[in-house]
């Protein structure tokens, strides 16, 4: 199989397989600037799509697929991969958008079958047994790092040296069973776990603060025993570092897991959405506003690349 | 008793989840121990974050936290509070069983929990979707489980629950419903309503099932077949005198919801009627138990045909 | 296919829940995918102690964490894993229904729950008992419910689940139930088997109520009532095949379930039976759709009616 | 109604209630080395009852009904009252041999009847409308946090100016809807809430730390935004300073909810129980065994009298 990733693509791999990596930050971010515009066009052709979310969890999405995680859309089932769990599963969009880009879909499939029962691979929230590359059906709040806490178990079992990175929403941490995967996680050094909180500052309702209120999540993460690193979810540079100085997964010297609270604006780079959050958890955009978006985008994108 | 009443043909359309959400707010003006708890459903810039802000005691967002909040219910009822609580129907029916079984249920306090997206209207896929409820509600005691029809019967039902002492289940689709009822009637927790008389045939529907009957009944009718319909807004306790009446009287049935057929009205219909000895055809129309696929009720609807020309259609065929 | 068995009169005691998780370990030394985990039930000189401290990637102990332990036994069911993962009933199939619903079923995993102190038998109390769990499980697509009746028949079940590739509930009792099986037969999941053939009466029955309605049927026998016994050891899917028959060569049938007779096998039964169309008569003996008093099994069952002579009694006024 | 409180007792109010209030130290730990012994009389008649966690919070539960709750036996329903919620419900026997103690049972009807059907009164886990003077039933551990906090927006939205007292368990503190109710709590300064945590290092099968481990639980609150104190829980002066301690419930200047992480030893009170918390998770006494407990227990209450 051939991925379709476009310039950006460097194929460091010669094992036949046909991981992505890109490795330099600016293209990294032309990349977030083609996914958000990507995310907009589906979200005029579709409409009543989760947009908030997957915008600003791009370039932390960008910067894993094609880097970090070594995806390989050629072999999925690889037992030596790393996973990637999105635990705020109501972000699919994103992924799909992703995965079309890496050429196991065509646009059209995705943006013409979206949610509906003749497509039935791309719903509004990811299904495993539906579409290739998606590790676990997720929809449901605060599933994630408990099956990451299993998969991580399985990988040591099988001594493999691989991560298990769980995206997860800010209002997505108000679910009880996080904290029961957390306090397990950091009990049995299931180290190969990084939680990447996408702390975008607003739920489906409420600003960060507004309701419920956390003094400072990375020290609660840190007070049950992980590690926790703070980053500027927009700064493509920042993520890339941090990702980079992960320690690696070391079985016979076991650290803590390791939460990443990224910080970030619900709606990120779309300056209307950035203010208008929760009329942008889900939405629509007419072929006007589309126009008019990508603009946008690629005005925000042409700033991050003038600051690096 | 066979009340009759004309349907509303127009297809009139009225949000039943704002209409819920209207009332409550109504009485949380009115009567002080009425409480409304959201799941970070609560908004901006509206009426339930207005009265958020104004009744920091009695209009509250739980946040994305279900068991808290439906434990949280319980607490508040402890001290003589009526909360109403809603979000998704999974998060409360499924997510936090524990807390409806325990704090609800065995604790036997009038909490009201309002799930939304009743069966496979949510449009999200079988995480936001419920098919589930009704068996559940039904295997767990002191539970009162109810489906409304229409947005009208929501303000009928938030009445009556007034003075209903046990913890109520109410579920409701995502919004938008037809209305079904356009004259005034009588509300009762436990009775069904004859929505339209008939001999040959009963239609025994429940929530969004009423509308989509009471127009294949209508179709059935230029066949020449005279169909009964049946509102039957409470699943548990359920109506056994309308049931054994309708065996009697039509000796065929067809059941109708938006669930799975295993567990659902159907099954609670065959289960009446088994012990009751009353010997009935029937046919239930719901779910096959399985997990549909992505997609909004008016493509998947007919999919399951329990639009109105699928039950018209599964009727012919039973009829035959 | 009837097959016939002596049933075991001596009355031996075997604990279900010890059997079981003696099994599950053996299958851990032996077959490198299966993995155990409980849920703050490890305690501490014993072979589960042993084997956590043996096997710390594949025996578990989440604590006092349901949620967490069903999500993460699916995730390793993910990665080819066959996780089984006991505790207390009720924590599985109420506490952590979501992660059931979602991670099991939903993503159709090979997860194993075993729910121990199923029914009444806990003795602790509706929090600790678990009458709800047939029709909660009844309702999930995807979900396959067994309640084995002894626990010669925990190993035959737990043999047969290699090879099952959905997600499975298991319903045991407390532990140390009387033997119902003597001589060696083939388990089958979804297959009924007929313990006693009976012209008269079928008695369907599964976990305790086997043990039960067999020393029932004896008890009816001498009064010159011939009675089958079919044990139901799968809840779901259910073997219609043998209802209908049951129903075909007896057309009386009792069902006994240690379980509420709202949504339980009795109700099963009864749809089973109204959608084939096939007359019988039937009637339930299980919960009486309440919270039941504190107590163990011995003093609760007879309240009920669900021990020999309960049934028995219960069989000759159906009878009559 | 009159209490039967014994010569420990100290009523104090004479507003016609019935509040029983014992406000010396000595007198405090003499009461709890009766319960003490009252628990192991049922351990003894009845057999098979949770004893472990009851013992060890004896002492804490003897400082709130005798003293610091204001329990009035005479006016259960009281609007204005104190609430006091057993979370961790396996220790229901805890509360009915206090409130035969203070005279709303007889002590036969406890130990004749406890989990038999004819009675169905005191179960192994407590039902309110069962029992007078239980709150709400239990059994199902991480629900009573939750439903204080319902009882504390109850209590504020009438201006009631009581607090909401939960009893928990260690092990108990790894359900996750623990803390959801935790982060609700100090979002919405329901200060009226006190969690106490009676750490006795065990749950039902594991010494703490052994699976799940807490760093420091204490921490874990306050990065919620909670306050939190760590009490030696067998020392009834350092219980009394505590309980006395905590600042009014004032609803015009909110401060936080309180967690009070009470360190005890499962079996508290009983040497070979707290040697083997496992085995006494659940117990039964001979009659020989009862006889040698009572002076355990005597000589136990003996040495705590002897350090105040
Ligand atoms: C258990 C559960 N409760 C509620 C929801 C409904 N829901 C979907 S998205 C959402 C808001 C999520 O906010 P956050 O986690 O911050 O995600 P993001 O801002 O990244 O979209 C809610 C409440 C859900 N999917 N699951
Ligand atoms: C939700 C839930 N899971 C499991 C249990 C079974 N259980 C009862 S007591 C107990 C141990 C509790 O330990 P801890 O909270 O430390 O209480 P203590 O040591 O004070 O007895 C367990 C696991 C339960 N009652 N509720
Ligand atoms: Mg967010
Ligand atoms: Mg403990």
């Amino acid at each position: 199989m051939t991925t379709t990733q476009g310039a950006n693509a460097d194929p460091v791999v010669d094992d036949g397989s046909t991981v992505v990596r890109i490795n330099s930050v600016p293209e990294l971010i032309e990349k977030a600037g083609f996914i958000r515009k990507q995310l907009a066009l589906g979200t005029h052709r579709i409409g009543g799509v989760h947009i908030g979310g997957p915008l600003s969890a791009t370039d932390m999405a960008v910067a894993l697929y094609y880097k970090h995680l070594g995806f390989d859309p050629a072999n999925l089932d690889d037992p030596y991969r790393n996973t990637f769990i999105l635990s705020k599963g109501h972000n699919g969009i994103l992924l799909y958008t992703i995965f079309c880009d890496l050429g196991l879909y065509d646009w059209d499939e995705l943006l013409d079958t979206y949610n509906t029962v003749e497509g039935n691979t791309f719903g509004a929230h990811p299904n495993r047994l539906h579409v290739k590359g998606i590790e676990v059906s997720t929809g449901s709040l605060g599933h994630g790092l408990s099956l990451a806490c299993g998969v991580a178990h399985a990988n040591r079992d099988k001594q493999i040296p691989a991560r298990v990175y769980v995206m997860l929403g800010d209002g997505e941490m108000e679910e009880g069973s996080n904290w029961e995967a957390i306090m397990y996680a950091a009990s049995k050094k299931l180290d190969g776990i990084v939680a990447i909180v996408d702390f975008n500052h607003f739920s489906a309702s409420f600003a960060a603060g507004e309701n419920i209120v956390w003094p400072n999540m990375a020290e609660t993460f840190r007070s049950f025993g992980w590690d926790a690193i703070e980053v500027d979810g927009t700064d493509m540079q920042a993520i890339d570092e941090v990702l980079s100085s992960l320690p690696p997964v070391d079985y016979a010297n076991p650290g803590k897991p390791i939460a990443i609270i990224s910080s970030t604006t619900k709606g990120q780079g779309i300056d209307y959405m950035e203010a208008a959050p929760g009329a942008w958890h889900i939405g629509g955009l007419s072929k006007e506003k589309l126009e008019e978006t990508y603009e946008i985008i690629d005005a925000y994108t042409a700033r991050k690349l003038a600051e690096v | 008793m066979a009340v009759q009443f004309t349907f509303n043909t127009s297809g009139m359309m009225m949000d039943a989840k704002g209409t819920i959400t209207g009332t409550i707010l109504d009485m949380v003006e009115e009567l002080p121990h009425v409480v409304y708890i959201n799941g970070d459903g609560t908004g901006s810039g509206n009426r339930v974050r207005a009265a958020f802000d104004k009744y920091p005691d009695r209009v509250l967002d739980a946040g994305i936290a279900e068991a808290n909040m439906v434990s949280m219910a319980a607490g508040m009822a402890l001290r003589g509070y009526m909360p109403f609580a809603q979000t998704f129907g999974p998060f409360l029916s499924v997510r936090a069983l524990d807390q409806v079984h325990n704090d609800l249920a065995y604790n036997d306090l009038p909490v009201r929990l309002i799930g939304t997206h009743g069966g496979i209207t949510s449009g999200y896929g079988p995480t936001h979707n419920t098919i589930v409820e009704f068996g559940i509600m039904n295997s767990i005691p002191n539970m009162t489980m109810i489906a409304p029809c229409d947005a009208n019967q929501c303000i009928k039902f938030l009445e009556a629950s007034l003075d209903w002492p046990q913890p109520i289940y109410i579920r409701i689709p995502r919004g938008e419903e037809p209305l079904v009822y356009t004259e005034d009637y009588k509300y009762e927790i436990g009775k069904a309503i004859t929505v339209r008389p008939g001999s040959d045939l009963t239609l025994i529907a429940t929530g969004s099932g009423v509308y989509n009957s009471l127009q294949a009944a209508k179709q059935l009718a230029e066949d020449g077949m005279s169909v009964a319909v049946i509102d039957m807004h409470t699943i548990k306790p359920i109506d056994r005198e309308a049931i054994i009446n309708a065996a009697r009287t039509t000796g065929n049935i067809i059941t109708v919801e938006d669930h799975n057929v295993l567990g659902g009205l159907g099954s609670i219909v065959a289960d009446v009627l088994m012990e009751a000895g009353v010997p009935a055809r029937l046919k239930k129309i719901g779910i096959p138990d399985k997990f549909v696929p992505f997609g909004y009720p008016d493509e998947l609807y007919p999919v399951y045909g329990f639009d109105g020309p699928g039950i018209a259609a599964t009727a012919r065929q039973f009829m035959q």
